[in-house]
């Protein structure tokens, strides 16, 4: 098939053990217990070693493309990264975000093609910490890890992707994060156009991958189009694109690459709602946004409220009814310390009286 | 005794050489890689501007090659090329007193454009697959059905350094108006899109071709490269370009798209060029002597070329080079032989 | 549903949709002056155009949207034309510019 | 003639990104932005590809170039191997350099992102941070995001044993010394001028247009102006 053609055009070498793990702002902001399931699975799942370094800081990549940080700075903070993994005795290097991974990928490739920003960089860097640069052996995202591991996975898995009421395979929609292949498409598994990374993940657990018109039209976050109040109507809009173009295909998930898509897909759907009434859903409620750390989890029996799930806009519960995954629906909503804290307020999303797209266009 | 002369190559710029060279008195031997003599145009319908069947023109040629005992090799693949003969893949050797490289091109892969998703999609086809149905008297989409709305895409393949393919290949703009011409003969109410970037009509009767199409069969040309294409819920075909014209995007719906495939160099052009101490054009054709006053000799003596070998052409440009090929042999020899 | 203040819509798409624009008058104008579907785009007519000297009209962007079915504010902008009919005199395809004009402005009325 | 485009060469994103455009308008059909706004990609490339001094001071003083959200789907594309969205990055950072960002309305907007997403990134070594996602400014964040913001403790507690605390894990708060090295890393490579850049013109700015300097009443005007002139 040509789509694995594309594939096997694109692999790349994935450093198989010893990762250097870099955290993304938006992922431990919104999807914390992914960050935590991905280093369960390699520590306590897989045996694999991650070292999650206290030093590390943001790559500053929203704010670089926001462009308030320049190219020189943010090239700086890289170097320092680098660094850090050097000195703790790593080099591989994973990171948790696509707009960091590009953002690695972009500064390496830049320092290789014009050498006088690598000494600059260099300069700066001594100057400002003292420490010297050294460059990583290899360049991961951390669902290049999982992909690597899906068959590992599949052969500990407690669920598969499959809708146990009818056996059949649930339908996937993945969502890649542009910065992912589109700046350097030989740097993602699959490549821009025919991405496999996720899709892989899905083949491997029993789920069928759903290729939707607009699969490769970004999700809107375009930073200063969502950061700034004003600029949002453009940005929901293209999440908008999106879930139109999805939602006769009737997906019973989407599974999202980067934290800020999934994130966006899961809140704008929420927003859609509250503004159009609109649902995508083919039940009249939103389609569930997952991260790949909560699907691999969920796939080797992860507790949802253990990975965070509890933190969608949307409710994944119709999703877990559908996996056969038991839950407690009530720790949902407790605390570090076991406690109660209450409930979010409810919102259009959730409820089924939303018009399902397929029905308004009958 | 007859000179010699190998032939590399049965297509329309071998058959039209050898058929020169034997009638100059000289002995052509043909090598061709297929088991038949045609080449290319053998998979070709109708030809532009005039749209003369293909096999007119080629037919008539592999059997002038058959009445004047010309003699082929087929199914044998060169190797090597050298001034004194060819070396062929079984390691037969050919000597001759010159040869004539007609080796032609190879169709771009349009697999490789994974942004229009060939080979994933049925109703996205290329330009030989829509000469191949038309051979077969019936074109539609991959469910029987007769498309309403056709987008046909130029420049699929040239003019794209993102594939190493910087060149233009020159007849793809006339195919895709001779097309556009040939499905509105066929389907006269549907609509018919031509997405561009320069429409280049280079030939005899070619602007006017183009003019036809437009006025007559009211074929649209929309200014601006199709950037991605995505099958829909109901297997037609979503297509992005700029409408560049009016400066915004433009999104449509069609039921099939064909690719203008581009002319590639031959891969093996790299080995065989080596073999005989050539040097290749950037984009991977031969290099010809001189622009001007030698496109059809190599910067070795002896070593001649015709037709696509050296850049991309079209059939009648083909043949008319063969011709010329052909009496700059003939030259060559009576120099080299020091006949009269 | 929450009644939120967001501060912001969703943005409406601005590209030019085939599916769904109405071709029909498009279809009209073309049957009537089939010539007009010979445009080479050269944007002879915009460069010598009075109007589109003094404004920022051009001509050949607007018939090429109606050709392609988007004709909001074509009437109004179209009367920034002057009928100087030196457009006609430069297209190269000889298409009756100026003809097009009143064409398309009775074909499409106050749009 | 040529002096806004010599600028603009000094930047290597603009040699990445522009080589020689021919016009084909594949990063325009494909631009999430171009679907929007009055937008189009493919005529920043060439305008700065004319190198024009007068048309390019005009770019860098309008909204057109702050329209771009840098998602680079025009990059693979590109039958010529430019990238529009580097030279939109090259035209942004110049922009500010000569304080020309302050001529537009979407230009103005980068002192609210410089205080939003800059100064956090100072002041915290992170873009974001869960208390500076405020609801009232991030309605789109709905009703679970209220809920995780008002309890923000015992929810990331669950999934992080240093909350605010330094240690290993999500959200820690991270230790002086690498804070005092990020802020050393700003001094040294101009982010810290750059800000300050951002800063003084947007001052220059809004007392131009009738406030006191560059106040939070100036910010939140810039972050949620939206005039409608854009599509």
């Amino acid at each position: 098939m040509s789509r694995r053609a594309s594939w096997q055009e694109y692999q790349k070498d994935i450093a198989a053990d010893r990762y250097y793990y870099a955290r993304s702002c938006i992922r431990q902001n919104f999807f914390p217990g992914s960050e935590w399931a991905f280093l369960d699975i390699l520590s306590n799942r897989l045996g694999i070693d991650i070292y999650d370094d206290p030093l590390h800081t943001s790559c500053t990549g929203i704010g670089y493309h926001s462009d308030v940080v320049p190219l020189e700075t943010i090239m700086t903070v890289v170097a320092r990264q680098f660094s850090l993994m050097a000195e703790a005795g790593y080099e591989n290097f994973v990171s948790s975000c696509i707009t960091s991974f590009g953002i690695y990928n972009e500064v390496l490739a830049t320092w290789e093609e014009f050498p006088e920003t690598e000494e600059r960089t260099r300069r700066y860097l001594r100057e400002a910490t003292g420490r010297e640069l050294v460059k990583p052996r290899s360049i991961a995202h951390t669902s290049d890890i999982i992909f690597y591991q899906r068959e590992a996975i599949a052969r500990k898995a407690k669920h598969r992707l499959i809708n146990r009421h009818t056996g059949e395979p649930l339908r996937v929609v993945e969502h890649i994060g542009c910065h992912y292949a589109k700046i350097f498409p030989k740097s993602g598994i699959g490549g821009s156009e025919f991405p496999y990374v996720l899709a892989g993940m899905i083949e491997a657990w029993g789920g069928d991958v759903v290729d939707y018109p607009e699969r490769r039209h970004c999700c809107g976050f375009g930073f200063r189009n969502y950061l700034v109040q004003a600029n949002r109507g453009s940005s929901i809009a293209n999440s908008h694109k999106k879930l139109e173009s999805m939602a006769p295909y009737k997906p019973d998930f989407i599974v999202a690459n980067c934290p800020g898509c999934a994130m966006f897909l899961d809140k704008w759907q929420y927003t859609i709602a509250e503004m159009d009434g609109m649902a995508y859903g083919a039940d009249g409620k939103g389609i569930p946004v997952l991260t790949y750390e909560e699907m691999a989890g969920l796939v080797l029996g992860y507790d949802p409220w253990q990975l965070g799930m509890q933190f969608h806009q949307v409710d994944v519960e119709p999703l877990l009814d559908k996996l056969g995954v038991e839950y407690d629906p009530g720790a949902k909503y407790l605390g570090a310390d076991g406690k109660y804290i209450g409930k979010p307020a409810d919102a259009a999303i959730n409820c089924p009286s939303q018009r399902p797209i397929y029905e308004r266009r009958k | 005794m007859a000179y010699r002369v190998v032939v590399v190559g049965g297509g329309a710029a071998g058959m039209q050489t050898a058929i020169e060279l034997k009638s100059r008195g000289i002995e052509p031997i043909i090598v061709e890689r297929d088991i038949e003599l045609g080449g290319k145009a053998r998979g070709w319908y109708k030809l532009f501007p005039t749209f003369t069947h293909a096999r007119e023109v080629i037919g008539p040629l592999a059997q002038q090659v058959k009445d004047m005992h010309i003699r082929c090799f087929y199914g044998q693949e060169v190797t090597q090329i050298a001034p004194d003969g060819v070396t062929l893949r079984s390691e037969e050797r050919i000597p001759a007193d010159a040869v004539v490289v007609a080796t032609g091109f190879t169709l771009f892969d349009a697999h490789r454009k994974q942004e229009y998703g060939y080979g994933l999609y049925d109703n996205v086809i290329t330009s030989v697959d829509l000469e191949r149905m038309m051979i077969g008297g019936r074109v539609t989409l991959a469910d029987g059905s007769e498309p309403k709305r056709i987008a046909i895409l130029h420049c699929v393949g040239s003019r794209d350094e993102k594939v190493g393919q910087k060149h233009c290949s020159k007849v793809c703009c006339i195919t895709g108006v001779k097309q556009a011409i040939e499905l509105k003969e066929m389907y006269p109410t549907a609509d018919v899109f031509n997405f561009y970037m320069d429409i280049r009509m280079f030939g005899p009767g070619y602007e006017e071709l183009y003019r036809e199409a437009q006025e007559r069969y009211n074929v649209h040309f929309v200014r601006g490269r199709i950037s991605e294409a995505a099958e829909t819920i109901n297997k037609r075909i979503q297509i992005k370009a700029e409408d560049t014209l009016t400066g915004r995007p433009l999104r449509m719906t069609v039921d099939m798209l064909v690719l203008l495939v581009g002319m590639s160099a031959n891969y093996d052009n790299v080995k065989l060029a080596a073999s005989a101490g050539l040097a290749l054009a950037p984009n991977g054709y031969f290099k010809a002597r001189d622009a001007f006053l030698g496109v059809v000799r190599s910067e070795r003596e002896g070593i001649f070329f015709a037709g696509t070998a050296t850049a991309p052409k079209s059939l009648a440009d083909t043949l008319a080079e063969a011709s010329l090929t052909a009496s700059a042999v003939d030259a060559y020899l009576k120099e080299k032989f020091n006949i009269e | 549903m929450r009644n939120v203040v967001f501060g912001y819509g969703i943005s409406r798409p601005r590209a030019i949709d085939m599916d769904n624009n109405d071709l029909r008058k498009s279809r009209d104008i073309i049957a009537e002056m089939p010539e007009l579907q010979a445009c080479i785009g050269c944007g002879s007519c915009t460069a010598s155009c009075t109007a589109g000297n003094l404004t920022d009209f051009n001509f050949r962007k607007l018939h090429t949207a109606v050709r392609r079915g988007e004709y909001k504010g074509v009437y109004a902008e179209l009367s920034k034309c002057m009928l100087c009919g030196k457009c006609r005199l430069v297209c190269p395809r000889g298409i009756n510019t100026r003809g097009l004009v009143m064409l398309i402005k009775r074909k499409l009325g106050d749009f | 003639m040529g002096k806004y485009y010599d600028m603009l060469a000094q930047d290597i994103r603009l040699v990445e990104g522009l080589k020689a455009c021919m016009n084909c308008g594949v990063c325009t059909a494909v631009c999430p932005a171009a679907e929007f706004y009055n937008y189009d990609p493919r005529q920043i490339v060439v305008m700065v590809q004319r190198r024009d001094d007068e048309e390019i001071e005009q770019l860098l003083k309008s909204d057109t170039i702050w329209y771009c959200g840098e998602c680079m789907s025009c990059r693979p594309r590109c039958p010529r191997g430019n990238t529009p969205g580097y030279v939109i990055q090259a035209l942004r950072t110049l922009s500010q350099k000569l304080g020309f960002f302050t001529e537009s309305e979407k230009g103005r907007q980068q002192l609210a992102l410089k205080r939003l997403i800059g100064d956090n990134i100072l002041a915290t070594g992170y873009c974001l941070t869960p208390r500076n996602i405020l609801p009232e400014l991030h309605p789109e964040q709905g009703p679970v995001w209220e809920w995780i913001h008002s309890n923000d403790e015992a929810i990331y507690g669950r999934f992080s044993d240093c909350y605010g605390k330094e240690g290993a894990g999500a959200l820690r708060a991270i230790d002086k010394e690498s804070m005092e090295e990020i802020r050393r890393i700003f001094e040294v490579s101009g982010g810290r001028a750059f800000y300050d850049t951002i800063e003084a013109h947007s001052d220059r700015k809004a007392r131009e247009m009738g406030y006191d300097g560059a106040t939070q009443e100036y910010m939140m005007e810039t972050y949620t102006l939206n005039s409608e002139n854009h599509y």
